[in-house]
């Protein structure tokens, strides 16, 4: 089991949502953050004054895989969020444990799907 | 360089002064003892309301359109009255109110050799320019978050500068319409149905909030960002009705005039809480809960519908136009909704389906005796006048429709009217201000 | 079907052409040489103001309570006013103003039959149909994010139609009160009192929120979701009382009308300034810090102490109460929290304990001068208006408590007064309303 | 104890009474025949419209500044105007507008001993008082987010008890400026240069907020939290400004009056028209967007600059009046931006620089035709009206900032201007008033 | 040393820190997040218009534990959470290697209490 | 690879993003939360009430660094966020099995950088 953490656009929410479900996989959670990466900020004007934004709004999407779906969640992911710009994001997979279902008490994989 | 700054301001003021001067001149040559003291503070008070209903619209349409677009329909609300109040004072008045035929007044461009009546012109002029302003920024809801700004403000001037002049002329400028009868007290078809039309072909042109409807045809929500806002929002608006209708009498002075702004004002007021009671009671019928937004729009219906009746009508049938309105914007917002026209904001339904509702309401249950040409259908009139309104808003809403489809298509053409999808799912504020309506805050920026 | 309809449709029409027939012939019939179109316009800009008070009560409540209930209190104050505005024109003024008995009135329904004064029926309707939605909004505060919203349209028709009317009557509607000298100028006792003490049986009727006071008695806070609505709820409501003040003059014309309404405005203003000044020292010598919501709720208490005598005390004395109401309603919220009364916006101490202060008040600055039946205690005349004054708010206050409780009483055991545990947890917004105030924004539900 | 509090209590009482009896009675001695009833109404309408400036101030200025701080600044918004409300009344407008010599009124503290005018001296004194709460309520803005509670009070209590009025008392009391011919009609220099100049004092000894500026001299953005609220406040502002400027006239009675506040009516609209469309072209232009926050400003810095000249220029000129007050507002940001001078909502731009332009302007513009001393210089009436207005407003300046800056020495030298670093990043709501804002959300506190 | 991350019901938050104090577990972060799992959303009515909102709002708690203190939390998570509805949410417990508390700089169990 | 779970003081993000910077880290999310801790939470009077918030407003970093970062990392939160005081925060290590830049594809240690 992996829990994949992936920090996209939050104007390609929408898409990786859809390619998700296209592979499947309807279980995830999603934050807001802000972060910065090699997309050092854009700049802004306010009242006259340029600022570049060192913080930049992403969105932070949880998805808890079984193995066997990692790939396939790597993929949609990238499916729905490459632009090839950079701010794209990036997605980083941990090892899970254990998982349970609170509701049934279901534990490892059958917790995820 | 710097000469050339000074020969420009030299200009500009010159012509500031020059134009100032012979303004001025011609109304000092005149006496003015006609004018009506009383009645012109009561209009200019009642101007003052009328203005405040911008916040008004700014609020509502800013509560009930999502967060990353309030920078955007903000900056419309600022503009649309600024750049009114400017082409209105320059050309739009003299469109409206000057000599010139049954079509097009032709006189007084920036109420040069305008005279007094029983008000100042400035004041006349205020109280109409406030008008104008709000017939403006009922367009800017209906094509709320997609609409690009430059475009949008080129069509608004449009708008306030030729197209909702002429309109009003036919009726308030003595025009044709007024020839033939046709009654529209305080504006449900030359402010609102105007504003509401216009913004039915501005949807049409622009088409739906990307999302709006499902590729199945299922229409999906996007909610408003703050309904607390929306509710501020209508409430001022309905505040500024006061000013609206009661001051359309343009007059205090006097028993009859008493009487009358004291008809108008409480026929105003139960139109309004009938069409939020109708609207709520309509809307918890059919889905199940007593939908606030819905509700706030029942109360707008219900005052626009009165605009037009309100002093030719009874208590007890502003009630019963106010509960129709309620009705009929539920119903509206509904099909609509069928139709995949997205109006954000409800403006169609608000203020083009109810313009019409109140203007045709006044052939329906309006009263000789206060003042209309014929008695209504329910009052023993038939359907003369019933016909005339018909015919009236008809026409205006065709002439809105038709004019502003050649604009749009025009801006269209040259411009461009919709931001990129890009620009449409980061939102309006970041791609076109710059900015950012809630820095502090962390908004959902994917819906 | 449509037959149904069409016939439904008629009856309606019929019906609302009736009666407006009768009301209009009647007032055609009769001349109206005593009509004051100066008056008029006075009340009815008064009228306006006191309108305006509905968002200002709106912003406050919806500020002081939490994001997941801001629809519903949105909601509940649309209605109470939309409710009270038909109510009040069917019945209500007709128990308070029409011919009758001491005890309340019993003709003038849906305005029938009443004669212009020196106003027109309709702008004095206008301006005590205000008042009488002012006295429902204050309940809703007090009885805020846990009473179910059908359970609330009922018992405001009732408090609209019925008990606010018949306390009325007794005072301004020319009742016992009136008869032995009770003086109440603009209504802290028959507005705010009403208002702050069927509050007060609501929330005893109800309970406190959930989570509001721990198991071991420690009251907790469960703060206001948007101080800055909250504020401007508080301004708009200071400016809305320069209608429901001065506007209680009933009239501006003439020397002494002009005198009066000048001085019933610095009062106004100097007790409300006194009031938030106070309440901000207070709260901050006990707390050791400036808490702005009290200050706001010192900033009404003033204005609604000084509601019943700022027509015949001094601007002295004004800045006197102002202080007084600061000081009480701190104390007050104190009490009721120390007392396990919920009361999410400090309704009670502010219109109830002030509106109670506000009459007393009168009893001890009143002026003979100023046109009170009798000097105040301070003023030499004795405990005589003193006595009258705590006799009336107290019969009011006690009235009016009695009614609503057998109101409560019945609703409660008919359809319940208060929502599930569940729905007062996610939020009234969604279970009562199906939709959230702020969709854009991540709120806390938890609290 | 208790017969300690009961002896303090008859005291106050006491004097209370004595006081109010002696005013009274003074009052009741001479007989006012002059009072005119409908130039009251006029005032008292336009002072509740300029009231309403004070929420149209807190929402501003709130909205511009950070979710940390909105209690802070509000809490500073309600205690300026009451503050002031009450000192005004004991002293200031005695400073202002009691007999004296040129420089200083000295009779009628407590209203005592003054006689009604035209207009019942009450009334005038509300008038006033709202002026002064506006030019003390301005300088909240400037300073923002970092000035003590307490320091504030203070300073603020010392500006419209002794500053302003001396200022006041100059021009409007009858003083050395008016004696020399300056004119300021609604107070360009008189109430928003004041504001706006001690703004720029207060900031100079305060600095700029924590992360403004970087090391490097570059500045950053510290956005405002709601540009809805902040819209919010401008139109309201804007609304509240046509009680400010027509209102001044303070007459409203027979036609010239009618038509001089139809006439300053309309220019006020055109100039804040004029100076949002000025502003967001001038900011379009060198930045490439149209940011909302800068329009906003542009229409406040058209509405003050037209504030001297409303009643004695044409339309024309007040449109070109409200185009350079537009450019002056955003080149005047930039200009303090690069100065280092850190002024959140841009106060001394809109008000300080505006308030000198409007002021100047008349010496450009003005018109003998329309009641001024001397025509202005391009109407041929060459440099002694422009001279006159340059020295005022100098005058009126140096004098407001060499004042307070003693006074903010002073303060700063006792308790301090500034909070520590630490409540600074945590926000002032925590630190001064322990309460948030916006509890149901999740804010950023690290900007 | 374990990181347990739950997301649960708003409405149960109260609960779950209740059962979490209960079991002496005192240290935990909160935020808001939108999720889906097999409850596919619910239906709102906006406007007349029937919307089946897909991401649901849940509270999503990170519990940084030593591995003594496991059982002991998800069992107070489980008791507090659990409604037995769908939407009661799951829990994933990953593997933490280091942990540390800034303030005294104690490492590994000893920052985790 | 690690990603660094850090829990801070609102107040100290600037100053953990500059020692950040000088460490060469410039890569983050950050995300708001409330949590209890050893600190226990403040009392705030509202309206005349006192209370004791149990749940302070914290921020939340999250940096995923190679191995060879890890201390570097630390040294620089600490350096940033300690005031000594109590509620200075914590900050958990756990072990990433993958990376990956969106944008590029780059996999592993490189998508880190
Ligand atoms: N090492 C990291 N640790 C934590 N978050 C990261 C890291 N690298 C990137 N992010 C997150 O991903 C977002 C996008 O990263 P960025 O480097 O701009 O993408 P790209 O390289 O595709 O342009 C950042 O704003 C940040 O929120
Ligand atoms: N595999 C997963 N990965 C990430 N988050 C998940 C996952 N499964 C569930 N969640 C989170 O838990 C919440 C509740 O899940 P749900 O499946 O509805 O619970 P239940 O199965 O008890 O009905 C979801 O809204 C989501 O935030
Ligand atoms: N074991 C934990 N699991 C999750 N979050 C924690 C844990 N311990 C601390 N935190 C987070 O760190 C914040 C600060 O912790 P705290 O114990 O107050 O720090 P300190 O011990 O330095 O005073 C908490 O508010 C919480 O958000």
């Amino acid at each position: 089991m992996k829990l994949i953490i992936a920090y996209i656009k939050p104007e390609r929410l929408r898409d990786v949502k859809q390619a998700l479900y296209e592979a499947q996989i309807y279980n995830m959670s999603v934050t807001n953050v802000v972060g910065s990466g090699r997309q050092r900020g854009f700049s802004e004007t306010y009242r006259g004054v340029v600022q570049e934004v060192n913080l930049i709004k992403k969105v932070r999407l949880e998805i808890g895989v079984n193995d066997e779906f990692v790939d396939a969640a790597r993929q949609a992911i990238v499916k729905g969020a490459r632009t090839g710009q950079i701010g794209d994001g990036v997605m980083f997979v941990l090892p899970v444990e254990d998982a349970m279902r609170i509701r049934t008490g279901e534990e490892g994989g059958s917790a995820m799907g | 360089m710097i000469k050339r700054v000074i020969a420009a301001f030299m200009a500009l003021m010159g012509s500031g002064l020059a134009l100032a001067g012979n303004a001025l001149a011609e109304e000092a040559a005149k006496e003015a003892p006609k004018i009506s003291d009383m009645d012109t503070m009561w209009v200019l008070l009642a101007a003052y309301l009328v203005f405040f209903m911008q916040p008004g619209f700014a609020m509502l349409e800013a509560g009930l359109t999502r967060a990353k677009n309030a920078c955007n329909i903000l900056a419309k609300n600022f503009m649309d009255f600024s750049v009114a109040s400017l082409v209105y004072f320059l050309v739009g008045y003299a469109f409206m109110f000057g000599d010139g035929n049954s079509f097009i007044g032709l006189k007084g461009f920036g109420l040069m050799g305008l005279e007094d009546g029983s008000l100042p012109v400035w004041a006349s002029w205020m109280f109409q320019a406030v008008f104008c302003g709000t017939a403006a920024t009922i367009v800017s809801g209906g094509m709320a978050e997609r609409t690009k700004f430059t475009s949008y403000l080129v069509f608004t001037a449009v708008l306030t500068a030729i197209v909702y002049p002429i309109i009003g002329h036919w009726t308030w400028g003595g025009g044709w319409l007024s020839e033939m009868g046709f009654f529209d007290f305080a504006g449900s078809t030359i402010v609102h149905g105007t504003g509401g039309w216009v913004a039915l072909v501005g949807t049409l042109f622009l088409g739906p909030r990307l999302g709006k409807y499902s590729v199945d045809g299922k229409a999906n929500v996007l909610a408003g960002h703050s309904l607390p806002l929306a509710a501020l929002g209508v409430f001022i608006l309905w505040f500024g009705w006061f000013g609206f209708n009661p001051g359309s009498q343009l007059a205090a002075s006097g028993v009859d005039n008493a009487r009358a702004i004291a008809l108008i004002t409480i026929n105003t007021n139960l139109s309004a809480a009938a069409g939020a009671v109708a609207a709520m009671s309509v809307v918890w019928m059919i889905f199940g809960k007593p939908d606030l937004s819905m509700t706030m729009n029942g109360a707008l219906a219900g005052l626009v519908a009165i605009t037009a009746p309100c002093a030719v009508v009874s208590p007890f049938a502003s009630i019963v136009i106010g509960l129709f309105a309620g009705l009929i914007v539920v119903m509206g917002v509904t099909l609509l909704d069928k139709l995949h026209v997205d109006d954000p904001v409800g403006a169609i339904p608000v203020h083009g389906f109810n313009g019409m509702w109140g203007t045709i309401a006044v052939g329906i249950w309006g009263q000789k005796a206060l003042g209309l040409a014929n008695d209504g259908l329910l009052h023993g009139g038939g359907f003369t006048q019933l016909g005339i309104q018909i015919m009236g808003t008809v026409a205006c809403a065709a002439f809105a429709m038709a004019c502003m489809a050649v604009v749009f298509a025009a801006v269209k053409a040259i411009i461009g009217l919709r931001v990129s999808v890009e620009e449409e799912i980061r939102g309006l504020d970041i791609e076109e201000h710059g900015m950012e309506a809630y820095s502090d805050f962390q908004i959902f920026t994917t819906r």
